[in-house]
């Protein structure tokens, strides 16, 4: 476990998170949500904790990410906030 | 005290219940069977009853414990005196009732008869409920379920008219009920941990045991709460459920509602909180002056009101705290005179409302300034009407003397003067209501009256009257109710003047209360 | 997903990458115990290989190679051999999921058996994952569409 | 304790209360429906965080047993040496649990899309109201 | 609204972090979730369930019933989304 | 001889969603026979556990042989073999009713999914219901919630958009339950109830214990609907289809407040959760906004299930208030209206499903003369009422009698008041609807008189009797007479289980 790599990607975490929910577009969210999964992959990875970082990449990042997309290729990107 | 284990006292509750379902099962189709039904039920339910008048007599209880739900709480049946008193009233005045809702019912051709007859029958077995009650549960229990039952009753003609009528009926007596006498049972049951009646009372038991105050807020409670016997701040439901059929109105008003009301009243004062207790705290003289109020104020409404039964209906709330009066007095003599005044005012009220809906049935009338001359045309009727006015002011031949009698006796034991100007005021007030209806009935020309007939009916019943529209109306000399409708009032009307001169049976009863009474103390 | 022009990039890579994606599932799925993976995590990613087989090809190629009936059985099947498991264990004597009493039936010693429990359920959960992410997938990304009568 | 040094102990915490308090956030404020699933994402892995970290040991690497081919038996087993792997099992369940109620989530606002054309609840009270003036 | 749900968020934040204090440190070996049920996990995955990775062990067999709850969770959601979204015709 | 049956209480609902899905898919009509029949094995179980119980004292099951801390375990005493005989047998009955109401109200396609998921939302709620593990209590939660939201999505009108509040709602409230369940982790290192017992009292000074209780209080809370976070609840249960509504609203809600009971007094001591901190209090104060809340709003609704959910909220009002009060007689009235609630709630749905399906008729104003069409239904539905209002010979009153007992005990007089006048709206609002039913005139009836004159005798005629079919009126009476029995066999219910399930000290 080293700390300064874990404070980097806590603080990428955060930062993914606020822009997923405050981007004007449903795709870009989508897609930021999935960032934010994949960096919160690593950092679980990085604790020690490689069947939940595992997971969390095929599922967060991977298949709710497919599931979004496909939601929002069914519906509409558009939001108001 | 001996104690009699037997059924009978949950037979008298439960055959009206069972007449009930028979009644809607039978329903319309067989309007003959149905009225039978209703009519076995009463005659047998009064059999019931008598036959355990020997047991009270010889000075014995009859009990029977039916559920026991939890520990404290129970529903069962007790007879003593008191009850088995309010339960030849209740079940012989069915009987006069039932004929007599025959005839009003059918003259004018009312609907959901089935639904009439049957909430008739079920309220009929909670007074039983309540006058052979055990306990404080059942009690409650009954009480509700009284309720709950007349309240199609009152809402019958379903006029929105009625229904508002019922509305406040409903408000007043389930609201009360629910928000203060249950809130009272419950602190009866948290301060001593029983609801049985016991004739020292239930709080008398726990005396100094319990703070006053709280005994003294418990029975303010009860008082609030039991509105069926319409003391004045609380009594407005009662006019209101004028806009019943007028034999529910000689139910609620005679027998039933108002008396179920004032009985719990008795019960409530001498088996939950105990005559000494009272004596010692003086809630008894405060209940005797509250009471007196309602008297005065009730008669001084009771001139204003024009509509016939709406001033019978305060003229009940006046008589009711007579009751109230007489056992808040505390006295032996005051207690008789209040026990007796149950039945007596109970005969003479039955026969007024009797009378104003055989008025109504014949001539349509339902407003006092209409009765000019009436007298000429049902004689019978009027003269019923005259007797039972002159006991509701407590003149001598007939009943309504004996139990004045006695309250004022009463209130002399009790050292209570001012109670006897508030006899002699109500006595007068009564008499100022009263008579001048019958003076204008036999001695006022009919001309007016003939000339409001058009009016007096009300649009929804005209529809309703249409079709069978009364023979005797176009103006022949004498037209009477039918038969069925004026033999029952007669024998009420014969019943008061009876128990002037015969009341030993009901005042052996009484003794025989006022004894375990006695023997509780 | 409503039809598309076929694209050559995406449909070769796709053909290339879908049976090692597929292989290295069901790796996944099988050596959970000597490796971090195991039955949901291989499921997901068996699952993810077919939904990658939709977005390369079109419909009517996914409608023959995963009927949604098919698809239903499966869901129902991976549970089923879940909760069968344990009731084999639960029949034979020994508590719920207990899968120690499986030695009584297997050639192994009990700590084995319990591994090949474990086996079980992994296969279990993976069979259904896999079926229950393409349904779900199928689902979203078609709104109910891509099938006719369930 | 020193300031900085209670900060930095407990930093994962920290960070994961911020962001459930993001998703917290979405979930209640924000207009659109959509943004609303995804805050609630946002919230249940930053819960998945908070149980991760209480799992770490500064110094323990992944929960699986080395030397496992060898005799397991006899090899004493540092527990300091391996992560506690509870919250991980705790976590794998709390992910599939996300994504399932993910799913169903948008499950449910592709039939509300079909119903109002939309995801921004004002249009949908809009919509809503409109009916309620039709009846 | 979006005022309200902040004073929300910001009170729940609050009483995380109030909660937060008392927490042991991120990483002590000697904290209670580390000392009190899962060493065994750790200590006797090998002897008793054969599988070297605890999580496995822990996930299928020691709370194997949670993984079967998980399992129908994932199974409840399949199901749901067929009846949702599946269009009648 | 270890009892099997908790564990099969569990996985045979389980196995048969599995099975009712499979078959489903050759077979449309053995759906519902392989439904009902499975939950009547699970009544037997139920009873079964509870006849163990009463032998045998608290059952611990070991799932997996493994022994508690390290395991998961069933811990199951009186109060939950109560609640899981309340869950399976009303869910049995409901099952009953659901034939012909869900044929009408879904398509023939989507019953298999539909009884699938009716299957897998029982097992949620058993399992909640018995086990001993707060985070398999979580597990279990989730299944049910989804099963609850997709069950109610695929109602009429406004459900999706219900329905996906609720998702939100509810998922918030699990989160927090999870988060309670974090923390505890984080200080105790156990997620066993019993361990726990063992381990939480040398913590009470912590703050970490303290907002763990205050998570869980506020997750349950969302779950079971409490005054302020009741929000979801009205439209989802209102928009549902009947059959579900019946059954969320029986058994979801009590299940809820099982949990709340268990957290508050078995996890954590009564000491913990009356004394060193005020919850009680707070959660008093709470239950009675919800009373007087859920009163109001019901008197101020017009469509029947609405109305019926606003008094669900109050009633869950009434379960906290008796949780709160903490003695003796409170919590007995608690438990007791636990049962007595699920009946009259699933008995009232019933006929405000038996109503729909035949008339089709959802606001209370429309049931005009209803009685005329289907007497036995609205003499049902009186009957239930009047248990609702709490009229004595019904079980609802004898909860409330000691509901109120225990808030008189407590000194809590205002309570006390507060309960009857809620008693009161809920009366008023009854009263509205038997007086539109009974004495309503129909429209039809006026202007027969305005222009024919004819009496009221010959129109009776024109309303011909037409009752919901059997399927639906059995369950009805079965819960009438259970209203009606429960009442009178509370004594008989408390002294032989619910005085067990009194916490120590009260």
């Amino acid at each position: 476990m080293i700390w300064q790599l874990d404070i980097v990607f806590l603080i990428l975490v955060v930062i993914s998170a606020i822009a997923a929910i405050s981007v004007k577009d449903l795709l870009s969210s989508a897609i930021l949500l999935g960032a934010y999964s994949f960096l919160m992959c690593l950092l679980w990875s990085e604790m020690g904790a490689v069947d939940v970082a595992f997971t969390e990449a095929a599922v967060g990042a991977g298949i709710s990410t497919a599931f979004f997309i496909g939601f929002i290729y069914q519906t509409t990107r558009r939001t108001k906030d | 005290m001996e104690v009699v284990n037997s059924i009978r006292p949950v037979l008298a509750v439960g055959v009206s219940l069972l007449a009930a379902g028979l009644i809607l099962i039978t329903g319309e189709r067989a309007r003959n069977l149905r009225e039978f039904w209703s009519i076995l039920a009463a005659v047998l339910k009064f059999s019931i009853v008598l036959s355990m008048v020997p047991f009270i007599l010889d000075g014995k209880l009859i009990e029977y414990t039916a559920f026991n739900i939890a520990p404290g709480l129970s529903i069962g049946f007790k007879a003593d005196a008191l009850g088995i008193f309010f339960g030849i009233l209740a079940s012989f005045l069915w009987i006069i009732t039932s004929f007599y809702s025959i005839g009003y019912m059918r003259s004018l051709n009312e609907h959901a008869q089935s639904r009439y007859f049957a909430c008739f029958a079920i309220a009929l077995s909670a007074t039983m409920g309540v006058a052979f009650s055990a306990n404080l549960f059942t009690m409650f229990l009954f009480y509700e379920i009284i309720t709950v039952c007349t309240y199609p009753l009152v809402a019958h003609k379903e006029t929105p008219e009625a229904i508002r009528g019922a509305r406040k009926y409903l408000t007043y007596l389930l609201g009360t009920s629910v928000g203060f006498q249950l809130l009272a049972i419950f602190m009866a049951y948290h301060i001593t941990g029983t609801l049985d009646f016991s004739y020292q009372g239930i709080f008398g038991e726990a005396r100094g045991v319990v703070s006053d105050t709280l005994i003294i807020v418990t029975f303010i409670l009860f008082m609030a709460g039991i509105t069926k016997a319409a003391m004045m701040p609380l009594h407005g439901w009662l006019p209101a459920a004028m806009v019943a059929p007028t034999p529910v109105s000689a139910l609620l008003h005679a027998v039933a509602v108002v008396k179920t009301g004032v009985f719990v009243v008795v019960k409530v004062v001498v088996h939950v909180f105990g005559i000494n207790l009272l004596w010692d705290l003086g809630l008894g003289t405060s209940l005797a002056y509250f009471a007196s109020f309602t008297i005065v104020a009730a008669s001084v409404i009771a001139l204003t009101e024009d509509n016939l039964k709406a001033r019978l209906a305060y003229s009940t709330v006046s008589q009711l705290s007579y009751v109230i009066l007489g056992i808040a007095l505390l006295t032996p003599s005051g207690i008789t005179g209040s026990i007796m005044h149950i039945v007596l005012h109970a005969f003479g009220k039955i026969t007024l409302f009797f009378t104003a809906g055989a008025i109504y049935v014949a001539a349509h009338k339902t407003k006092v300034s209409e009765l000019d001359g009436i007298g000429k045309e049902m004689p019978f009727t009027m003269a019923a009407f005259t007797i039972g006015s002159f006991s509701m002011i407590g003149v001598p031949p007939f009943g309504g003397f004996i139990s004045k009698w006695y309250i004022a006796m009463g209130a002399i034991e009790a050292n209570q003067l001012p109670i006897l100007l508030v006899l002699v005021s109500s006595t007068i007030l009564n008499a100022c209501y009263f008579l001048p209806i019958v003076y204008a009935a036999f001695f006022k020309s009919p001309a007016a009256a003939q000339h409001h007939h058009g009016h007096a009916r009300e649009p929804v019943h005209g529809v309703a009257l249409a079709g069978i529209h009364n023979p005797h109306s176009t103006g022949s000399k004498l037209h009477e109710a039918p038969a069925i409708m004026v033999i029952p009032l007669t024998l009420t009307a014969i019943g008061t003047i009876a128990l002037f001169f015969a009341p030993d049976f009901f005042l052996e009863i009484t003794r025989t209360a006022l004894d375990n009474l006695r023997g509780g103390r | 997903m409503k039809e598309r022009y076929p694209d050559v990039t995406i449909e070769t890579i796709c053909r290339l990458l879908i049976p090692p994606i597929q292989l290295f599932a069901l790796y996944v799925i099988a050596h959970g115990h000597y490796s971090p993976g195991g039955g949901f995590q291989g499921g997901c990613i068996l699952g993810a290989s077919f939904i990658m087989m939709f977005i390369a090809y079109d419909i009517g190629e996914v409608k023959r190679k995963m009927q949604e009936k098919l698809n239903t059985i499966l869901c129902s099947t991976g549970v089923l051999i879940f909760a069968g498991i344990g009731l084999i264990c639960l029949i034979l004597g020994a508590n719920y999921l207990d899968y120690g009493i499986l030695h009584n039936i297997l050639p192994v010693h009990q700590a084995k058996a319990r591994a090949l429990g474990t086996l079980g359920i992994e296969i279990g959960v993976g069979i259904a994952v896999t079926s229950v992410m393409v349904s779900i997938f199928l689902n979203i990304a078609t709104a109910g569409e891509h099938e006719g009568e369930p | 304790m020193d300031t900085a040094q209670f900060i930095i102990g407990k930093f994962n915490y920290w960070v994961y209360i911020v962001l459930m308090m993001i998703g917290f956030y979405a979930m209640i404020a924000k207009r659109n429906l959509v943004k609303k699933v995804v805050g609630m994402n946002i919230f249940q892995t930053a819960i998945i965080l908070f149980f991760i970290s209480t799992s770490s040991k500064s110094g323990a690497t992944i929960p699986i047993i080395q030397n496992a081919h060898g005799d397991a038996a006899g090899h004493a087993i540092n527990v300091a040496q391996y992560a506690n792997p509870l919250p991980h099992v705790l976590m794998l369940t709390a992910i599939v649990v996300m994504v399932s109620t993910f799913g169903v989530a948008l499950a449910l606002l592709i039939m509300v899309n079909r119903d109002y054309g939309t995801f921004e609840e004002d249009e949908i009270y809009e919509t809503l109201e409109v009916l309620q003036l039709k009846k | 609204m979006k005022f309200f749900a902040f004073i929300v968020v910001l009170f729940t934040g609050a009483l995380l972090i109030y909660g937060t204090v008392d927490m042991p440190n991120w990483g002590d070996p000697n904290s209670p979730p580390n000392s009190h049920v899962s060493p065994r996990y750790i200590e006797k995955t090998l002897e008793e369930t054969a599988t070297p990775n605890a999580v496995t062990s822990v996930l299928a067999d020691y709370r194997g019933y949670d993984t079967l709850g998980e399992t129908t969770v994932i199974f409840t959601a399949g199901v749901v989304c067929i009846m949702l979204l599946r269009r009648v015709k | 001889m270890i009892t099997q049956s908790p564990a099969l209480l569990i996985i045979v609902p389980l196995i048969a969603a599995l099975l009712c899905l499979l078959m489903g898919l050759i077979r449309r009509g053995v759906c519902y026979p392989f439904v009902v029949a499975t939950l009547g094995m699970c009544v037997i179980f139920s009873f079964d556990i509870m006849g163990t119980v009463l032998r045998e004292g608290v059952i611990r099951y070991r799932l997996g042989g493994w022994e508690p801390p390290w395991g998961i375990e069933y811990l199951i005493d009186h109060l939950n073999a109560f609640i899981a005989i309340i869950v399976s047998s009303v869910s049995f009955i409901v099952a009953i009713f659901s034939k012909k109401s869900i044929e009408q109200e879904l398509h023939e396609s989507k019953i298999i999914y539909f009884y699938t998921i009716f299957l897998l939302l029982i097992t949620g709620l058993l399992g909640i219901t018995i086990s001993g593990d707060i985070f398999n209590i979580y597990v279990f939660l989730e299944i049910a919630s989804l099963a609850g939201y997709a069950l109610i999505a695929i109602g009429r009108d406004r459900a999706v958009l219900a329905s996906f509040e609720y998702v939100v709602m509810g998922t918030i409230g699990a989160c927090f339950y999870l988060l309670g369940v974090g923390y505890l982790y984080s200080v105790t290192g156990s997620l066993n109830i019993m361990d726990l017992t063992t381990l939480l009292p040398n913590l009470y000074q912590s703050k970490v214990i303290l907002i763990a209780f205050a998570f869980f209080m506020v997750g349950i809370a969302i779950k079971i609907a409490l005054f302020p976070l009741h929000v979801w609840l009205p439209d989802a249960y209102t928009y549902a289809p009947s059959t579900v509504s019946a059954l969320v609203a029986a058994t979801m809600t009590k299940v809820g407040a099982y949990v709340m009971i268990r957290i508050m007094f078995t996890l954590f001591q009564p000491y913990f959760s009356i004394e060193l901190i005020p919850t009680t209090t707070i959660l008093g104060w709470v239950a009675a906004a919800a009373m007087i809340f859920g009163g109001i709003q019901a008197i101020a609704q017009t469509d029947f299930k609405r109305t019926l959910c606003y008094i669900l909220i109050a009633e869950i009002g009434y379960i906290v208030l008796g949780v709160s009060v903490a003695n003796r007689s409170g919590f007995t009235g608690a438990v007791l209206h636990i049962m007595n609630d699920a009946v009259m709630m699933a008995c009232l749905f019933f006929i405000a499903g038996a109503i729909f399906y035949k008339t089709g008729l959802r606001y209370i104003y429309e049931f005009k003369n209803l009685h005329r069409k289907m007497p036995v239904t609205i003499t049902c539905l009186v009957i239930a009422a009047l248990s609702v209002v709490g009229v004595p010979p019904t079980c609802g009153f004898f909860s409330k009698w000691y509901l109120v007992l225990g808030a008189i005990d407590a000194r809590q007089w205002f309570f006390a008041f507060l309960l009857l006048a809620s008693s009161l709206m809920v009366a008023v609002v009854f009263f509205k609807m038997v007086q539109t039913i009974f004495f309503a005139p129909a429209p039809a009836m006026e202007a027969a008189h305005a222009h024919s004159g004819t009496s009221h005798h010959n129109e009776e005629h024109k309303h011909s009797r037409d009752e919901a079919p059997a399927s639906m009126m059995v369950p009805i009476f079965v819960m009438v007479a259970g209203i009606l029995l429960l009442g009178i066999f509370s004594g008989q219910i408390i002294s032989a289980i619910i005085q067990y399930t009194v916490p120590e000290g009260f």
